[in-house]
This record gives C-alpha cells, structure tokens and sequence, in this order.
C-alpha cells in the first residue's frame, strides 16, 4: 500500500474531521455556528480561487488547459447518466430520486478538492492552478444532465415547475461559482504582487480554516447519518463504488489528456466527489419531490467522509502508478 | 377607543429555497406584504432537522396578513402544492389598527 | 382538566432601531414581560427588504401577552405613531395556564 | 373552496437549555411534528436578558400544530412544570389545510 | 491623470468589490452572513484604533494634531448646511428629507477611510495615525448639525421625538466611537510592545479582511441601487458632486493647516465620504419620518462606490498637486 | 507588591477586557455577535488543546502529570463542599441555590485559564502543556458534587429531574471538554509536524482573538450586573473572597506536589476561576429552580472580572514566593 495513503491520518485537517465525527457519536453537543461554517467556506472558495488565478497568471494558458476543461465538462454531462443506470437498477431508485442523486454525484464538492489539493501538495503533487477553473466548470453541467433524466428527456417538467433556462441562470450565478471565478479572476489580474498583500489572510490560515470547517463538516455528515432512514445497504454501496469508479476513470482521462500527476489525480478526486452544497439546492427547487434524506445523506455522510479519508489517498497513488512517478519519498 | 378590523394572519412554513415559491403566490394573491422569520430545527414526519444552511435544509416561516378574500385566494392557490413542497400552512383572524393598507 | 384563561397576544412589527419606542409602551401600559424575535426579510410599501443590520435596517417582532384592558391600552398608546415609525400591530385571543402572572 | 380544519396552536417560550423538556412533552402527547424558532431578548419577572448564547440564558419559542384533545393533553402535562422551568405557553385555533396530518 | 487613479483598478481590495456589485447585478445569491459582516467591521475599527494609537505614541501630540481635529470638527458642522441647501434648492427634497441626508454627508464612513488608508499606503502616502482621532471626532457633529436643519433651527422637534441631549449621549456612545477610541486609547497605552503581541492578528489579517468587507459591501450597496425606487435623476447628481466638491476642499483645508500629502487626503476622504451605519441609525430614531430608501441609496449605493473607487484616487492626487509633493514613483 | 501584578493592566488583552466594561458603563451599544463570539471561543479552546498536546508529545507523560490530575480532580469535589458552607452560612442562600453556586466554583473557567497561561507566559512563567488535560478534568466533578449538594445526598431527586447518569454522559461529552480534549489528542497525534502546517492559523491570531473575546466577556459582565437584582452585599463578598482563597490553596497544592511556578499558578487559577459557560447549562437543566441571576452574577461578573484584572496576579506572584524563583526581571 502506498504509504501516502496512511500518511493521510495523521494530517490534522483529517483528524479534526474525524473529531467532527467521534463528537457526533458521542451524541455531543459540540457545534460550529452556521454563519461561521459559511463564512469559512466563503474564506476557503476566496482563497483556492486566489491561488488559481495566481498560478495561471504565472504559468499561462496552453492546450492542456483548454483539453482539461473540456474533460471536466464532459464528465459532468456523462457521469449522472452512468449514476443513474446504477441507482435506478441496482439501488432500486424511482426516476426522480434516481436523476436527483445522479446530478450530485456528476457535480463536485469544493471541499473534497480543497482537502485534497492540501494532501497532494503534502506529498509534492501540487495540481496545476487551473483546476480550479475545471472545478468551477463542473459544478453545472450534472445538473441538467440529471434533471433532464429525472423528468425523462421529452417532457418538459410540470407547469409550476422552474423552466431550464431560470434554472441554468440560476446554476451559474450560484455563490460558489461567483466566487470562485471571481476570485480566479482577481488572482489572475491581480498577480504576484496583487497576492502578496493579501497573503497572510488567505494563505497562512488556510489550513487552520480548512481544519475548523472539517470538523463542521464532520458533525454534520455523522448526525445526518445517525438521523437517517432512507438508506438502504444498496444505496450505501453506491455510495462508496461510485467515488472509486469514478475517480478511478477521471483520474485515467487526465493522464490520458497529459495532466500532470497532481493534476490528473484532482481530475479523478473532482469526478469522485459528490456535491452537498450548490446541487441539493437546485434540487430542491428543481425536483422538490425527490427526497433530501436519500440525496444529502448518500453525498455527504457516506461518499463525502469516504473521499477524505480514504479515496484521495487512494487517487493520488494511482495517479502516481499511471504516471509512472511512483511513490515520492517524504 | 381606537378602532380595530379583524383581517386574516397567514403563516406558511416553507424550506428557505422554495420561499421565492410562497411570496410569489403572495403577490399572485394581490397581498401588499410579508415577512419572513427563522426557524432553527424542527421534527415532522422526515425526522429531525437542524439548521444547516450549508447543505440548505433550512426553513423559514413567512407571514402575511391580509384581508379574508385575498387570504382565502393565498390558501387556494398553494392547497395542491402543499403536499409536494412539503409547506405547513396555517391562518387565523387577528385585530389591527390601520386596516386599510392590508 | 387545567384551567386555561384567556388573554390578549399582541405582535408589534418594528425595526430594530426603534424597539425601545415598543418596549416603553409596553411598560407603560403596566404590562409586565415581553420577548423580541428576529425577522429575515420582507416587503411592505418601501419595496423589499433583507436583513442588512449593517446599515440598521433590521426588523423584529415584539410578542407579549397580557390581559384584555392593558392589550388595548398598550394599543391605543401605539396608534397615533403606527404610521410614523411603520409598526405593524396584530393581535388575537389566546388561552394561557398561569394567567395570573399576565 | 378549498377544505380547511380547525386545529391548535401551541407555542412555549423555553430556555434552549430545557428544550428536550419540551419536544419530549409533544411526543409524549402523541404529536407529530414541532419546529423551533429563536427569540433574541425580552423582560420577564426576572428582569431584562439579551441573547448571550456565551452563557446559555438564550431562549427559543417551540411551536406545534396539533388536534385540540393532543393539544390538551400536551397543556395539561407540562401545567405542573410551567413555573418551575419558567416555560409560557400560550394556544389558540387555527384553520389549517391537510388537517390528516396533525 | 495621475496614474495612481488607474492604479487603484488593480488593487485586490477594490477588485473584491467590484466583485461584489457583479454579483449583485447578476442576481447571484452570493451573500456574507451579517454576523460575519459585523464582526469583520468590528475587527476593521479596532485594528485602525490599535494602528493609529500606536503611530500617536510614537510620534506624540503636537500643534498639528489640535488643528487637524478643530478642522474634522468644523468641517463636520459646516458640510451638512451646504448639503441642505443643494439637497432643498437643486434636490427638490423636502426639509425633513434634506436634514437627513445632509447629516449623512458631514458624517464619516469608517470602510471608506480604511480602503483610503491602504490605497494611500501603496502610494507612499500614509497618513498620520492622528488622522483616526479625527475620524472619531467627525461621527458626531454633523448629525446635530443635520437634525437642527431637519427640524428648523427654532422649534425642539415633536412631543415623544427624543431630547437633543439623549441623541448626543447616543450618537457619543455608538459602537464605533467606542470600539474607535478605545482601541486608539489601548494602542496609545501599550505602545510598541503591547502592540508586538497583537500584530499578527490585526496588521496581518488586515488587507484580507477588507477584501471580503468589501465585498460584502459592494454586494449591498448594488443590491440597495437595484431595488430602489425613491431617487431622481438630481439626487443620484448631487450623490456625485458632494464628495468631489467637499473632497477636494477637506483636502484644501488639510494643507491649509499644514497637515502632510497623506493627512490631507485622508481628511479630504473623510469630507467625502456619507455615513452609512451610524447615522442611518440615529436618523431612524430621531427622525423616523425621513426615508431610508433615500439616505441609504445616496450615501450608501452611489457616494460610496463613487469614493472607493474613482474618488480616492482623484483627492490622492488633488493632494499631492496642491502639496508640490507629485506623483511618487512606484 | 509584585511588579507583574501591575504589569497586567498593559497587557493589550486586559486592555480590551477594561473597554469591554467601560461600553457597558457607558451604555455603548457595541455588542459582538453571539456567533462571532462562539466561534471565538471554539478557536481558542482549539488553539489551547493543540498547544497542550503539542507540549505534552514534547515532554511526555510522568508521574507529575498524574499527580496534577488526581490534584485537580479532587479540588473539583473538594471546593464545592467549602463553598456551600460560605453560601449557605455567611451567604444565607438556600440549598438549591447554595449548590448550584457551589458547582461553578468547583468547575473552571476557560478563558481565565487561557488568559492566566498569557500572563504567565509574558513573566516567563509558561504552564506546562499538561495542565490543559487537568484544565479538562477538573470540568466535570464539581458539577456532581454540587449537585449532590444541592439535593441532599440521600435525596434522588423529583420525578422527572434528569438521572445522575444522564447528566454525566451530558456533562462528559460538552462541546468545550470534548473540543479541548479532542484538540489536545490531535496535538498529540500530530506532534511538531502536524502543528506546523495549522501553526499560523492558531498560533499567530491567538492573543488577537483573545482580546476580542475579552471584549465581549467585559460587555456581557458588566451589562449583567447592572441589570441584576438578586446580589447582596454577602454574596458579592464570597465571590471575592472565594477565589482568594482557591487560588491560594490551589497553588500550594500545585507547589505541594511538585509542579513548577507556572504550573502551580495555573492549578491556582483553575481553582480560583468559576465557570459560567458550562456549569450555567448543566445547572439550568438539573436545577432549574436554581436562580440564574444569582449564579452568573457571582460568576461572570464579580468572580471573573476579578480572577482575570487582580488574581491572576497574585497568584503568579504567590506561586512564585513559594517556589522562592522571586520576582523575574522583565
Ligand atoms: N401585510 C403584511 N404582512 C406581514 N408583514 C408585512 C405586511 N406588510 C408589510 N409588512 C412588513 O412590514 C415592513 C414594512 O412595511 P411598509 O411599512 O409597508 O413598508 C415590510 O418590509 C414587511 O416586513
Ligand atoms: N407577558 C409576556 N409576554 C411575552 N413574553 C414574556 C412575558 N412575560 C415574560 N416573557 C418572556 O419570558 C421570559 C421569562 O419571564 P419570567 O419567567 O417572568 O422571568 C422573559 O424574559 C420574556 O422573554
Ligand atoms: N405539527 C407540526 N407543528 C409545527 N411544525 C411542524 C409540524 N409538523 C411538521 N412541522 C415542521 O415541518 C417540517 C417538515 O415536516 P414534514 O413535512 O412532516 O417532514 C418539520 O421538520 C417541522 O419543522
Ligand atoms: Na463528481
Ligand atoms: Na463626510
Ligand atoms: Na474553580
């Protein structure tokens, strides 16, 4: 086993989630107040975006770049419609759940990929800044491929219903979309000596925030699953073989464009996660029939924890035995 | 005495994402105003909730107040959604002072 | 079988800034408790509004319940400024266990 | 015309410290659902407080719908607490739609 | 032009809010919690007290420093009666209204001397830390000076409006005059030393802060101007000629008194800027009948913007024109 | 009179505690967020675990630690019984009321703590990193043994009241023991490595989030007693006069067993501090008749701003005098 996987529980970041979650067992009463929780995801989306901006103001713009977006969007449109076979067949999903579960898990969790840049750079594969665009680039699509196959693909949602261009207008003035590119963009204009006077805010607290903002997330995702009665044991193994295949094959599309281990394994961990935050919301509005307790439970109390214990750890290695650059010695 | 008329208090239970659902039908009902008030955890036939506005589970509560007829327009107009939005929808009369801008 | 009375609730809408106008009142009309609760948002003749209490211009509800004759002095006390400051003032029958102490 | 039933509307002012008292209250009386809402300050016998969650003397208003004999039964088991845990509680009708459900 | 005005575009501090106001525009549902908003302002004034009361302790109090405050002080009664006078006459608003906005105007905004101080920093044009006193002491003045226009200097105001001296006693123990002075006080008090221990906490954070302030802001303000119904055409005009015309002689005065580049400035923003937090909340209470849709749009959605962005740029400049100090060389 | 006892009035973070009091005095209305103030509180607890692990991973386990423990948790059960006699004798209280006090007295306060470990650390008098575990254990006895107190040892209580089980699993799984604990393990864990990733974020904003949360403490106390009613001469006397003599018998303990002079003050501290933030819930819940304007009075407003201005430095200089390590030259 590569030992990065391992190293993975001993990262404090880790093992606040896994405080998060132990202090939720526990039935404490241990809890982040909400508008902090926001305001540290706020502060986490601000500054990947910064950092991205910056790095791409360095490195340029090339074909890589443009041929990792395009993977990202495809992956978006195709995964939801894998998902959905899969929920609907082996996890005995009616439609509505079946394309309401399969968007989440076509679009992405900013926090996965936030969790996972910090791992990477700790085992000296930093993704390349541009990923974060391709994250950004991401979020959407799922969620039309998704509520295209819940509605069935002629009809046209009920009257009442939100019309697709509403929802589409909605998806990509989301906040975290707007941030996150905004950010990108002052990075961008901003460059090094932008950055340099905003620095100490955004780059020495990260992994303090990110530390706080896990064990949030931590509490939430072990209540939430304490609470549940809607999962059944074929909908908590979609849950888990989902992340593995689809970071599996994200991870193999981004070798096979030339990303760069760093980058290709961020590709993986980017088709891997699952959203919690933009997509239940348009789903909520979108399909209000479809139920949070399958949705949220399966994204964020299974596949979430999954990803940030063990599946980044797992990427990260195959990114490196498909690149060929091994095990980095630490 | 200051005179009073009776007019109807509308209170609609709502997730915060579908509010924009309720105060449009608010407007549809030619009501002139509402609003809207926290609710941080609740139970009902879903299980327990708590506020997590990061995964957008929150509720609020909107309340209008609003003459009989416009009330019972309101009432008409969200009756079949209820059930699919999940809305809990309750109304009574109550006295107010200024009753002409309701 | 408990013994329930009734008394009088009364909700006064108001913005934050000018809650202690509510409370003297409420005082002066020799009631003896009240409790505020926050407001999100809303709309009304001005156009919309939301919570932006970095500018002041956050709402509350001030609930209290009291007997009949302080109810309506508390309301009568209210009526000639309901305009001015833009209170909104609802106010119903409730029944309430220990209702010596309203 | 819409079809709407009367029901109950019982809302008690907790300290949030004691609101299992109350939720454990509404399911002993066999009532489905509650939700929560904060309150931010008030006056009482005891003087003025604000919220100072610091210190735990915050205080939440839990409000339920249910059929008038649950409604009842809830009154009467928590009248014997009602000065002890400082709890006010206060009820009244209201018409509801989907009446089955409460 | 003085290229510093140019400059101003590219500082991130102003990036993020201009960030915020595309949000805004785009009716992206991007929103900072206000308790975090709030808590962010707070941190702004102690950092700015600390800062200035440790720049006084080094360079102590002198003749100067007297004449800069007498001048904020005299600059504060005097701006409100020029304001109602164009807000009556050229405006067409009527007294009460008039009163209220022009109380806004004499006023201070703390954010906009801040963003002030920063930008004036990368130009080598620092304020003196004196300058923060002068600020505290500005708060106040105009609001008397705008309630007596708005009730006619005779008459003492309604039966039930509250008493000239309870409005001074609140107005003088508002939050940020507290939080301003008391953190100049504690700055003052400990010095370099006490300061050293608190540095990395209020110097380091700062820039980043205001980042996200002003985003935050800039979300307000262009949601405010979009939802806005109660301004004309002449009232958006004199929300743009105000704070040039009362900037460029608050800077005047400023070299007038033989304050340096940097303080002149400084005290020609603080003639700019309109308060949008604390007056607005003495107004509410003292004049309830004035409409907020009128003094929170002008001072708020239109000078605010037009200060941070395009202003502090030009009164920089007026300062160094009228100071034969230049343009600095960056 | 010890020089250090004076030093504490220019300690920035005491500073902020004065203007805390002085804006409630005033009738300022700065207030700071209840969930700013939360959050603060939820860093610190945080940032004080990890150090304490930190220490503890360095130095590791001896017989000392163990001693301070089994000293701090029998100071737990002990203190209560003393101080119901106080309050119950000289303080004419009843029972109930009586050790609902008692509990407080016997418990800690965090923040005391955390600001005791500032001014010790500024007379190079650090605490060792293990008294945080003793911090923690010392939480939960007096609660106990306050209750018992208060209900009569034979007595089990009403029907209804919460089981003494219950309330122990309630107050061992508190949000601050289980974050301080849980933080302390992950310093641990995590070692001088781990900590220098999240270091900036806990470490340099410590002080400032101090004096911002001391702040907020002197708004909250002394609001609270100017508000209260239920104090008489009597009790405000015993919530001086306790902590004296805790502090004084807490430190000889820590000097008895053989703990260093910082280390000894802090098991003083502990002692001498009352809690107000753990101890109000425990006992709003098992002792509702219990008057909480007797109990926060004591604690927050007398008890507190007391330990933090005036005993803290007499206990530093008491430890000192009786480790005979005099008085440092600073
Ligand atoms: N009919 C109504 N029902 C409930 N709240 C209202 C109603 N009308 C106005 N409001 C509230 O009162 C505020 C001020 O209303 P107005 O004085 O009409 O501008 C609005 O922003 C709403 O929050
Ligand atoms: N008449 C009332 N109406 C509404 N709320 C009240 C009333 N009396 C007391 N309260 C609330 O109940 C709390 C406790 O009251 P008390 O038990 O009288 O100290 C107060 O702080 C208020 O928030
Ligand atoms: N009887 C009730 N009274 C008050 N609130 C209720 C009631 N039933 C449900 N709720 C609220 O409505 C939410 C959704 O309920 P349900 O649709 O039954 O899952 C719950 O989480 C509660 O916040
Ligand atoms: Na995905
Ligand atoms: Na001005
Ligand atoms: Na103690």
């Amino acid at each position: 086993m590569d030992p990065t996987v391992i190293q993975t529980f001993t990262s404090p970041v880790i093992l606040f989630f896994l405080l998060g979650i132990f202090a939720a067992v526990v039935r404490s009463d241990l809890a982040i107040p909400e508008a902090i929780a926001k305001g540290l995801s706020l502060y986490l989306m601000a500054a990947i975006g910064l950092k991205g901006g910056l790095a791409v103001s360095k490195s340029g713009i090339d074909g890589t770049v443009i041929a990792a977006l395009l993977a990202g969007t495809f992956a978006g449109f195709v995964i939801p419609i894998f998902a959905f076979l899969l929920l609907k067949g082996f996890g005995r999903l009616d439609r509505i759940n079946s394309g309401a579960v399969a968007a989440h898990y076509g679009s992405i969790s900013v926090v996965t990929f936030v969790t996972a840049v910090e791992i990477l750079g700790a085992q000296a594969r930093e993704p390349a800044g541009f990923m974060v665009a391709v994250m950004a680039a991401m979020e959407a699509p799922a969620i039309l491929s998704g509520l295209m196959l819940a509605r069935g693909f002629g009809k046209s949602g009920e009257a009442g219903d939100p019309k697709t261009g509403e929802m589409l207008r909605e998806v990509l003035t989301n906040s975290s979309i707007v941030l996150l590119l905004g950010a990108f963009a002052i990075g961008l204009a901003g460059g090094e000596r932008g950055f340099a006077e905003v620095s100490p805010f955004f780059e020495a607290g990260f992994k303090g925030v990110l530390c706080f903002f896990l064990l949030d997330m931590g509490l939430i995702a072990a209540r939430r699953i304490m609470d549940s009665r809607a999962i059944t044991w074929r909908l908590a193994s979609i849950a888990i073989v989902l992340p593995l295949i689809n970071g599996a094959a994200g991870t193999a599309l981004g070798v096979a464009i030339g990303l760069d281990t760093g980058s290709a394994a961020a590709l993986g961990v980017l088709c891997a996660s699952a959203s919690y935050i933009a997509v239940p919301a348009a789903m909520r509005l979108a399909l209000p029939e479809a139920d949070p307790g399958i949705y949220l439970t399966m994204s964020l109390s299974i596949t979430f924890p999954f990803n940030v214990v063990v599946n980044i750890g797992l990427i990260s290695a195959f990114a490196a035995y498909l690149t060929g650059s091994g095990v980095p010695t630490l | 005495m200051i005179e009073t008329v009776t007019r109807k208090r509308i209170e609609i239970l709502s997730d915060t994402a579908l509010l924009k659902r309720v105060t449009d039908a608010i407007e549809r009902a030619g009501i002139t105003g509402w609003s809207v008030t926290p609710v941080l955890s609740g139970k009902g036939s879903e299980g327990r909730w708590r506020e997590e506005r990061v995964t957008g589970t929150d509720k609020v509560i909107v309340l209008t107040i609003a003459a009989q007829d416009k009330a019972m327009q309101l009432a008409e107009d969200l009756a079949p959604v209820l059930t699919k939005f999940g809305f809990i929808l309750s109304m009574w009369d109550v006295q107010v002072i200024r009753g002409e801008r309701f």
